[in-house]
């Protein structure tokens, strides 16, 4: 392990720093994010397989053993994000290859693209408080300037909201990680859980989980934190889009996880309380905003912040099942969501427009482009027995086991409204004759359109795949899900020497 | 801005500042400095530079793209932590060599000076890619 | 002395936030810039505060002989800054390139994408 | 049965490729399918009369304790035989009906898949198998009411149905878990033999309510019954199989699977009971008023269902078994009739009742099914219908309302039978109306289960010992005997029969006058559950758009204002949870010159704000920077001040180079809002400086940063220890802000170079 656990993050580096570099050659770039791409799913998965067994891989960077230095601690849930940040990057990759104006391109979206890679596999594996800090700023410094660079209208004033509020974000959770550093003189997050479970501040343990809490409620999008996101994700190019949000919120959600059950979980009373009811009102709020929307993406961008209150209420929940449901659902979403975002790329692309009214007719056009959303659409909606219904299931059997009605009242009610608007993006797009005749734009050949599709069809088989060897992933997450439950397995490796 | 006087003072000023700088740099592991201020300050002496004569003439005097600059120093700074992996030991580990300067003065070069090396590389052509993007701007 | 601090930190806090609702872009970055001034000595404060010296020991010593101020939270600090001031240029850049694009620096304008 | 189960989805999806390669004979081919499960079925016959079950299972998903667990009993028979036969009929005329469309392969699609589905539901053995292959017919079902999809009303149908079934699917899943918590099984065999225990459970009610509001939504009871009438949009084939007899019959099923665990107590009997003769006479009456060949026959299939519920509430055994009988007998008759109604569309173009007639001799072989079904229907001698009315009627014998009221709706159901059956072939033929006898394929359907209905009839005892029988003995959950009759007897109860038809016949005359009350009655829809559907879903629209609207303003203050709020109140409420301060410690002393800068940093920042004018404030902000930097030196970190004072500097020169670019403040805000702002951005303020102060009562422990000035010359080679940890201890840390500082550089000047590539593109 003295390697493994920071490719993750050496790797994309590498990578924009040879596309820096190369800043001309524009090819070289393409084929440079491919490849790179590849590598860190294959570096991912060997992740997987060495922390299969609940080992964790633990890596004190520099040789500081911790807490001196900076650890790297990769549990089961964070190969798992890291697997999927892989998959993620390689479909982008070949879609943004077909998908990207050539000013982007030139002017660095792939070692953008690269960097926010590093930032958030960054943030995915380190185990310290503070490098999570950087590894946010990283990612999001990049996720700024990917939005921005169109330097059209709408993408610079989604990327003002964007930038202000995550700003503020950052602020918060820097003084976040000042307080606690002033409370425990220690970053590590190991040794914090330790020091916090011994304190006998417990109150102001309360008051800076608070702001944690706040700090990446506003990244992952809950309510009433999320107003920036429907601002700016339907802004930039689908390939943007798709990364976003696949992976930025993910990355918030990411740390609420793993704050809230490794460090700040001597109150859950009063702060998993918080949480479910924030994930409550995430949940009914974004659905309620995607119903009312008529524009592809924006519909699209609302879900994930109702998405993001499932994945949420997991954590409220705070019970091993429920862990385990969170985590279904994250890799559920994640795939799905990143590939209707795809497919809406490549519906404009088809036709220009993302407004359903003007759309229309394509289920007689184009089949296979349908069959690629329904499934991703129903799976999302949990029809089962697609990712999406294992994912939500999990959940409703863990909230009914806590006797918790009413989240799980609102969940199912969510998911009836969920199934709603997806039918509306369905019949408004799919089924519905085009009002107007709209020209085909696409000027691709079949080949090249076969290898466009080839990232969606991927991701449309790995949700049916995970509805159907749910046996095996349910057990990976119920594992995942335990580690997190018993943080001692994850604080003796990082605090115990590691290897 | 461009007076005379700033004109002249920059010609005066900027080379004991770049010198200065790796100054900085290099004492940094020691006494306050280090790659940060040093390349900040090289940043500031072009600037001074841009500000007394134009960018145009300022990037002349970089020769260099500042963004070559930048993209160099963040692959400096990364490789600074590869040389640990060749003896077995974790990304990043500070590796030292003693190096004789002059007889009987020996001094100790290791891999993190070499990281600040790079920094001050990334913080430099930061600064003058910002610096001068900004006064190209009409 | 703390309690003093407290009561700048808060002070500049309050402006950070205040100046962040403003309508104006150029009062939103000086907000964020008062905000992360805010964080940084924030981070120094609850750090602890030394008047011991700097944590840098002298030509020929082997120990401190006192306790110097605490290191670990200036270097975090010092990254902070660093990183601040690149979010800043790049946000300065980000709302110029807007008020170009829009014509306004009205906040209150930029509601295109919304609704 | 797995494999069958595999087999069907997999040939569903083939249909499209098969359908392209045989366009003539897809349905004759796909029909194969379904026919070889009926051909299994009926091989499992003789062994599942004995009372014996087929059972199958493998772990799917262990945590959870799924398991893809399927049983073959005489229930599961019943329902399995029904569907398997007639979807082999359906998809054979669906060549016939689909000749020449171009997504007719689609259409085999759907419909196998929904088979296979239904398949499913009959056979799980494991709640959440069912619950799965449930979603799945309602799933099918949305594409297949929706398959004219360029017809505006056909989607809104296909929706109302989707919404309303899945919405009962929701409650059916709570119930299930429920259900399973209970009774700390999944698994359907074991659940039936713990009903005890279930009823004695404090969730008995809630799980009750919450499977029959499932139950009731799938099988369209009162008041969820809307949704059916407007599913006619589908396609006649999807009619006639999903949407009178397998589908509907789900909820049906359902409750007759879980009669021996919920069923037998008293709220069991009430829900059930009131429900279904609720929808009973509520679909008679509907009934009377419709023209519309297939809304007619919806109508009565409301009825048929309500009727099935209104028997399980009796739950006697009796009634178990005329419930079983009833609906074998419904789902022959109700086929066909569907069938021929699809057939006279397909020939004619027509829907309505009203302008058909004298069709005979066009279309002899309809007629002659539509009469066999009609009397089927009717419950006329020597028809399956009949042998099936005089069970029902004597399962009521102890219920004089119910009988009355099943005499009444029974009339309907002769009128409605008359009205398929014998009215657009008799008479005159209309001018203008064309027709032709229907194709091959489409014969095939209507004939078998015309003459079924008659044929079954003459082998009653047969069929009541080997199909009925054990069905009703699931149901029931004990062993009984059931004796079918064509001929039972004179007794009262034939009596009723002929009363009956009758009566129906005696509508059937006064039909012109039914029809224009109904017509009149028509109005009262308004305030009927179709017209509430309406209302709470655009409701539900309203308020959407109404919230969203609210809080998606478009104004960047307002979200900053969002989250500054909440964060304060969290954060202020955790600090009085924690019971507020515990009093300060630890303080240094004050000193003069810091004094001097804090008060200096304080006015500054004051001046920042309130400055109107743009140098000034970034001025003052930069003397803040400055105020900074003297701390740092202050309290020893002099590398921090000396970035700090760069860092300030070069900020402020930034600032005032991009000031050029920019006018000046101009956009001033109201007194009001500027108050508010004030008074949010003061709390969180407050709160930030309470955080402070409430960390400072903490003792810190700083063994890291001991370790740091203790060995860091001698392991780091430094001495300047803050630059040790920057470039050593936590290099990583300063690693990723230099790739913070590299692309926020390289990002800012793509966007300016961004702007100025696009002037050269444009002049």
């Amino acid at each position: 392990m003295i390697l493994l656990p920071v490719l993750p993050i050496i790797i994309p580096l590498a990578g924009a720093i040879l596309c820096m570099l190369f800043r001309r050659n524009l090819a070289l770039q393409r084929d440079l994010a491919l490849s790179v791409s590849t590598l860190l799913l294959i570096v991912a998965v060997g992740l997987m397989a060495y922390t299969r067994d609940g080992t964790i891989a633990v890596l004190h960077v520099g040789g500081w053993e911790a807490p001196l230095g900076i650890t790297l601690a990769v549990d089961m849930l964070s190969s798992v994000m890291l697997v999927l940040a892989g998959l993620l990057a390689v479909a982008v990759s070949v879609y943004a290859c077909f998908d990207l104006d050539t000013p982007r391109v030139k002017f660095g979206f792939f070692p953008l693209m690269l960097i926010l890679l590093m930032g958030v596999n960054g943030a995915f594996v380190t185990g310290d408080l503070f490098n999570l800090y950087v590894c946010f700023e990283v990612l999001l410094t990049a996720s700024f300037i990917l939005l921005a660079l169109g330097g059209e209208r709408p993408q610079l004033e989604g990327s003002i909201k964007y930038v202000a509020l995550n700003l503020l974000s950052s602020a918060l959770f820097l003084a976040g990680v000042g307080i606690l550093y002033g409370m425990a003189g220690t970053l590590n997050m190991a040794e914090l859980a330790v020091v916090v479970q011994q304190g006998e501040r417990g109150g102001l343990v309360t008051m800076v989980a608070v702001m944690f809490m706040m700090a990446f409620g506003i990244k992952a999008g809950m309510f009433p934190l999320y107003f920036w996101l429907p601002a700016s994700y339907p802004t930039p190019p689908a390939a943007v889009s798709a990364l976003f949000s696949g992976l930025l919120t993910k990355v918030g959600v990411y740390s609420l996880i793993r704050v809230f059950t490794l460090i700040f979980c001597t109150d859950p009373e009063f702060l998993h309380t918080l949480i479910l009811i924030g994930a409550g009102l995430t949940m009914l709020s974004g659905v309620l905003a995607a119903a009312s929307h008529y524009e592809m993406r924006k519909i699209l961008s609302v879900h994930i912040v109702s998405q993001i209150g499932y994945i949420v209420m997991g954590l409220g929940l705070f019970t091993h099942l429920a862990l385990a449901g969170t985590i279904i659902y994250l890799a559920h979403n994640i795939i799905v969501k990143t590939n209707l975002f795809l497919v809406a790329g490549a519906v404009n692309r088809l036709k220009g427009t993302y407004d359903l009214h003007k759309l229309g007719g394509l289920y007689k056009e184009r089949p296979g482009l349908s069959i690629l959303f329904l499934i991703s659409a129903m799976s999302l909606a949990g029809v089962p027995p697609l990712s999406g219904f294992f994912a939500k299931l999990t959940l409703i059997i863990a909230g009914l086991q806590q006797e918790a009605w009413l989240i799980v009242a609102v969940a199912l009610i969510v998911s009836l409204l969920t199934l709603y608007s997806m039918t509306k993006i369905w019949a408004y797009v799919f089924w519905k004759p085009a009002p107007n005749e709209l020209p085909d734009l696409n000027p691709m050949t079949p080949a090249a359109w076969f290898i466009f599709l080839l990232p969606m069809v991927g991701f449309t088989v790995i949700t049916i795949g995970i509805g159907i060897f749910a046996g095996p992933v349910f057990d990976y997450a119920q594992s995942a899900a335990g580690q997190l439950m018993d943080p001692s397995g994850y604080i003796n490796a990082v605090l115990g020497g590691g290897e | 801005m461009t007076s005379l006087i700033l004109r002249t003072a920059t010609r005066y000023m900027f080379p004991p500042l770049l010198v200065f700088s790796v100054y900085l740099l290099l004492r940094g592991h020691h006494y306050p400095g280090g790659g940060f201020v040093g390349g900040l300050f090289a940043g500031s002496a072009f600037t001074l530079y841009a500000l007394a004569f134009n960018v145009e003439s300022a990037r002349k005097l970089l020769r260099f793209d500042p963004r070559d600059i930048t993209a160099v120093g963040l692959a400096v700074a990364l490789a600074s932590g590869i040389p640990a992996l060749f003896s077995g030991y974790a990304f990043m580990t500070g590796t030292w060599w003693k190096v004789p300067i002059r007889p009987g003065v020996v001094i100790d070069v290791g891999s993190p000076l070499i990281f600040d090396i790079g920094v001050y590389l990334v913080v430099l052509g930061v600064l003058l890619t910002l610096v001068f993007s900004l006064g190209e701007e009409e | 002395m703390e309690v003093l601090l407290a009561i700048v930190i808060g002070t500049l806090y309050t402006g950070g936030l205040y100046l962040m609702m403003r309508r104006n872009l150029i009062q939103l970055i000086i907000g964020l810039g008062l905000l992360s001034h805010g964080a940084n000595l924030l981070i120094f404060t609850a750090g602890g505060l030394r008047q011991g010296g700097a944590p840098i020991l002298a030509e020929g010593e082997k120990m401190f002989a006192t306790v110097p101020a605490d290191p670990l939270p200036q270097a975090l600090i010092l990254t902070a800054i660093v990183i601040s001031f690149a979010v800043t240029a790049f946000a300065l850049v980000l709302f110029l390139r807007t008020y170009q694009a829009v014509g306004t620096d009205d906040v209150d304008e930029l509601k295109e994408t919304d609704t | 049965m797995f494999t069958l189960l595999i087999t069907c989805f997999f040939a569903a999806v083939l249909a499209p490729w098969v359908h392209r390669r045989v366009p003539k004979y897809a349905g004759a081919l796909l029909a194969l399918v379904p026919a070889a499960v009926f051909a299994w079925l009926i091989r499992q016959l003789p062994m599942v009369a004995h009372g014996h079950s087929v059972e199958q299972s493998f772990q799917w998903v262990e945590g959870l304790g799924l398991e893809f667990a399927l049983r073959l009993d005489g229930l599961g028979l019943l329902f399995a035989l029904l569907i398997s036969g007639i979807g082999t009929l359906i998809i054979f005329y669906t060549q016939g009906y689909f000749k020449g469309h171009p997504q007719q392969g689609r259409f085999l699609m759907y419909t196998i898949a929904f088979m296979a589905s239904m398949l499913g539901v009959v056979l799980a053995n494991h709640l959440l198998v069912l619950f799965i292959f449930w979603e799945l017919t309602s799933f099918t079902s949305y594409l297949l009411i929706g398959f004219n999809h360029e017809d505006e009303a056909a989607r809104s149908a296909a929706l109302q149905a989707m919404l309303v079934t899945v919405l009962g699917g929701l409650f059916l899943l709570a119930g299930m878990i429920l259900m399973a918590q209970a009774t700390g099984t999944w698994k359907l065999s074991e659940i039936v033999q713990r009903g005890a225990e279930l009823q004695a459970h404090p969730h008995y009610l809630p799980i009750l309510i919450l499977i029959c509001i499932g139950a009731f939504t799938k099988s369209a009871q009162f008041p969820f019954h809307f949704w059916l009438p407007n599913a006619m949009h589908a396609p006649t084939p999807a009619s006639a199989y999903l949407h009178s007899s397998t589908m509907v019959k789900a909820g049906i099923y359902l409750l007759a699977r879980l009669h021996p665990a919920l069923g037998g107590t008293g709220e069991w009997g009430a829900i059930l009971t009131t429900i279904g003769v609720a929808t009973f006479l509520i679909g008679a009456l509907m009934a009377i008023g419709q023209s519309v060949l297939k809304r007619l026959l919806a109508y009565s299939t409301v009825s048929a269902l309500g009727a099935m519920v209104m028997l399980l509430g009796i739950g006697t055994s009796g009634a178990i078994q005329a419930m079983a009988a009833f609906v074998l007998a419904h789902a022959l008759y109700k086929a066909t009739l569907f069938m021929v109604a699809g057939g006279i569309t397909h020939e004619t173009g027509e829907t309505s009742v009203d302008r058909l007639g004298g069709l005979r001799k066009a279309m002899p072989f309809s007629f002659t099914c539509a009469m066999l079904a009609g009397l089927s229907m009717g419950g006329v001698m020597p028809f399956f219908g009949f042998v099936a009315k005089e069970v029902w009627l004597h399962a009521l014998g102890d219920y004089p309302l119910l009988l009355l009221a099943t005499v009444a709706v029974g009339a309907t159901y002769v009128l409605v039978g008359i009205t398929v059956g014998w009215k657009p072939f008799a008479g005159q033929r209309p001018d203008g109306l064309h027709a032709h006898a229907v194709p091959i394929s489409m014969r095939i359907g209507p004939l078998v289960l015309g003459l079924g209905s008659l044929f079954l009839a003459f082998f009653a005892g047969w069929i009541g010992h080997a199909i009925v029988e054990p069905a009703a003995a699931a149901i029931a959950a004990k062993d009984l005997e059931v004796h079918l009759h064509l001929w039972a007897g004179f007794n009262k109860y034939l009596l009723m029969g002929i009363g009956t038809v009758a009566i129906g016949l005696a509508l059937y005359r006064t039909r012109p006058v039914l029809l224009k009350t109904g017509a009149r009655l028509a109005g009262f829809a308004r305030f009927g559950p179709d017209a509430a559907y309406r209302l709470i879903l655009s409701s539900v629209l309203k308020f959407a758009a109404w919230q969203t609207r609210l809080l998606q303003t478009g104004t960047l203050r307002h979200y900053i204002r969002y989250a500054v709020l909440t964060t304060t109140a969290l954060v202020a409420a955790a600090f009085i949870r924690a019971g507020g301060f515990q009093g300060l410690e630890n303080l240094s002393p004050i000193s003069t010159r810091i004094a001097l800068v804090a008060v200096l940093m304080i006015a500054a920042a004051i001046f920042t704000v309130h400055s109107n004018s743009r140098l000034r404030s970034i001025l003052s902000m930069g003397l803040v920077g400055y105020g900074m930097a003297m701390l740092f030196t202050f309290f020893g970190a002099p590398d921090l001040a000396m970035t700090q004072l760069v860092i300030e500097t070069l900020t402020v020169i930034l600032l005032a180079l991009a000031f050029s670019h920019l006018p000046p403040f101009r956009h001033g805000s109201s007194m009001r809002t500027r108050g508010t702002d004030l008074a949010i951005a003061v709390g969180g303020g407050v709160v930030v400086m309470l955080l402070v102060l409430a960390a400072l009562d903490v003792q810190t422990p700083t063994a890291v940063s001991d370790y740091y000035l203790e060995h860091s010359y001698k392991y780091a080679h430094g001495r300047n220890v803050v630059n040790v940890i920057l470039v050593d201890f936590r290099a990583l840390d300063t690693l990723g802000e230099i790739t913070v500082l590299t692309i926020a550089a390289l990002g800012a000047s793509a966007l300016l170079k961004l702007r100025q590539g696009k002037q050269e593109d444009k002049s």
